[in-house]
């Protein structure tokens, strides 16, 4: 999960948001809910900044702050985005949220109390030292009639099973064309030229997955907006034209 | 005592070869002593070995008993141990494991909402180390799968039972922690922040 | 005498791991004292159990000192060891202890990747029967445990060392099969597949 880089620093947003509304003097009641919402939408922010994908359950969370913020400085029914928030006015919206972040942080105790108590256990080792050889005949054979000729038939074929398993995989689902590699390489080419066709792109040898993979790449490049697709007849070529990256050294010329 | 003597070596010698927690049942059938006979020799050895300062001790862990190294001495023999298992646990698989402790059986999505976050990789990661396992579905909730720990997670935190993990009152957040994370979560604006607020610990 | 107290236990700590007999020169180098005092230390440590009619007793054997079970106890062992269970080996167990067994040191993952199904239970039963056992993490592959054959297999089998194990090719599938392999491999333009979709190595 792509948040997970962030997950060293917050598990989730519970966490998160016990950090903020934990971080300030205990006995000032200074903060408001105003000002946790806040930091907690600065916080999300910097997340992104570093390029850390935001995970829904912090967006969530900042949804619910926000409308609990909204709500209480300009009192008027709110829906919640969350199912388990939705249908609830803000003040239940709050308190459920509060219930929340008690038991949350009840298990982070908890947490903390097992791996204290891992740490401790890892201190101790077990008795498992193997039994004496005078008892190690009268363990129960598990290779009776097992031979070592036997168990190499097995691992060979093992091994031949699988090759032919990736043979026949390869053969089923032919080579795998990677369509990014076929992004660049069309990308490379409107680069250089500025424009192109679809006839220019693949020669004539061209697999029917080359062609296919072709198109993707296109209709990839189309998506980013990075250029113009035409057909001026029916079954004709297609006609592209780079957008992106020329418009801008245009305009910085 | 001779008879008591024989008892305890006998106890002994068994718990010497095996590896795994021997429950008294099984010791007290295979040296043909009341299970009370077998209980009080295990707790006097126990006691013996403490007492003479050994370099090994005695626990019930699991649903039985267990000969372990005593923990002073482990900096010595962690050279000799070779595959000894240090990795730490993360936080995150620290979180998850507790709510299934706690809560057992309990759905993925029961560990998702105590922790408000997606916990699925976490959870098999806790599967994969054998610490929790897959226990049926949960016809109430779209038969979502049940994990429950297992006895590995029993050994490796050194509990007899599930009943010895202490109660989940103990960790409440205090009523400090709890009245702040109502107040700051409720007041519609609060007086500026003094410059020299200090950081407050909230346990 | 405190000192002496430390020394025994971190010597009988040491014993107590170790399933093969220590020389007083590991055990003066790991515990850190002379193997003088080393060498009275086992010697005391060998008296008290022989006094106090312990289940165990400490012998100098070929290579050093080990603990063994007293022989007064012989025949409760006998019985417990037998109680265990008899249960013969699966097919998938085999398969996996004919992965470790020419693999090894691998990893889970590894042996995943050659049986094409998920090992695991069969991997920690194969080491519950003492076929197999951990040995040290694979940094290279996430800290992951690698598995190798344990000396009761070689006992079994009768072997010195792995190397006396039979050469794999000798039972690879007849020439007609591989050149069969081969030119269907060669059929498919540019690589199989990608390097890294290979979830482990054959070799």
């Amino acid at each position: 999960m792509s948040y997970q880089v962030a997950t060293e620093i917050f598990e989730g947003p519970f966490d998160l948001l016990l950090h903020l509304v934990s971080k300030r003097k205990l006995d000032v009641n200074a903060i408001s809910i105003a000002d946790v919402a806040g930091e907690y939408v600065e916080h999300i922010e910097r997340m992104r900044e570093l390029d850390l994908d935001v995970a829904s359950d912090f967006l969530l969370v900042a949804a619910t702050l926000l409308e609990i913020k909204a709500a209480s400085l300009l009192p008027q029914p709110e829906l919640f985005l969350d199912e388990e928030f939705e249908d609830l006015s803000p003040e239940e919206a709050r308190e459920l949220l509060v219930v929340r972040l008690l038991t949350y942080k009840t298990f982070k105790n908890v947490a903390l109390e097992l791996g204290a108590r891992m740490e401790s256990e890892a201190r101790m080792h077990p008795r498992q030292a193997g039994l004496e050889e005078r008892f190690l005949k009268l363990m129960p054979d598990f290779l009776e009639g097992i031979t070592l000729r036997g168990l190499a038939v097995i691992c060979a074929d093992l091994l031949h099973r699988r090759e032919v398993f990736l043979l026949q995989a390869g053969h089923v689902a032919a080579v795998p064309i990677s369509l990014d590699l076929h992004v660049d390489r069309v990308a490379k080419t409107l680069a250089a030229s500025g424009r192109t066709t679809f006839g220019e792109l693949v020669s004539a040898g061209c697999s029917v997955a080359e062609f296919v993979v072709t198109f993707l790449a296109i209709l990839e490049l189309y998506k980013r907006g990075d250029v113009e697709i035409a057909q001026s007849t029916a079954f004709g070529d297609i006609e592209l034209v780079a957008v992106g990256p020329r418009e801008r050294k245009e305009e910085g010329s | 005592m001779k008879a008591d003597h024989a008892l305890r070596g006998a106890v002994e010698a068994l718990l010497f070869v095996s590896d795994e927690p021997v429950s008294v049942s099984t010791v007290s059938r295979l040296v043909g002593a009341r299970p009370t006979e077998v209980e009080r020799a295990l707790q006097t050895l126990s006691e013996e070995y403490r007492d003479a300062e050994r370099g090994f001790q005695l626990r019930e862990v699991a649903g039985g008993w267990r000969l372990y190294t005593h923990p002073a001495f482990h900096d010595t023999i962690e050279e000799y141990v070779l595959s000894w298992d240090t990795r730490r646990l993360s936080q995150a698989a620290l979180e998850a494991l507790a709510v299934v402790a706690y809560h057992q059986p309990v759905t993925r999505q029961g560990v998702n909402a105590i922790r408000g976050v997606n916990s699925e990789a976490v959870l098999s990661s806790l599967v994969e180390k054998g610490l929790v396992r897959e226990m049926g579905r949960d016809p109430g909730a779209g038969n979502a799968i049940l994990y429950v720990t297992t006895r590995t997670f029993l050994e490796k935190f050194g509990l007899k039972d599930l009943g010895e993990l202490p109660p989940l009152e103990e960790f409440a957040p205090d009523p400090k922690t709890e009245s702040a994370i109502k107040e700051r979560l409720s007041a519609i604006e609060g007086p500026p922040l003094a410059e020299d607020d200090e950081p407050a610990e909230i346990d």
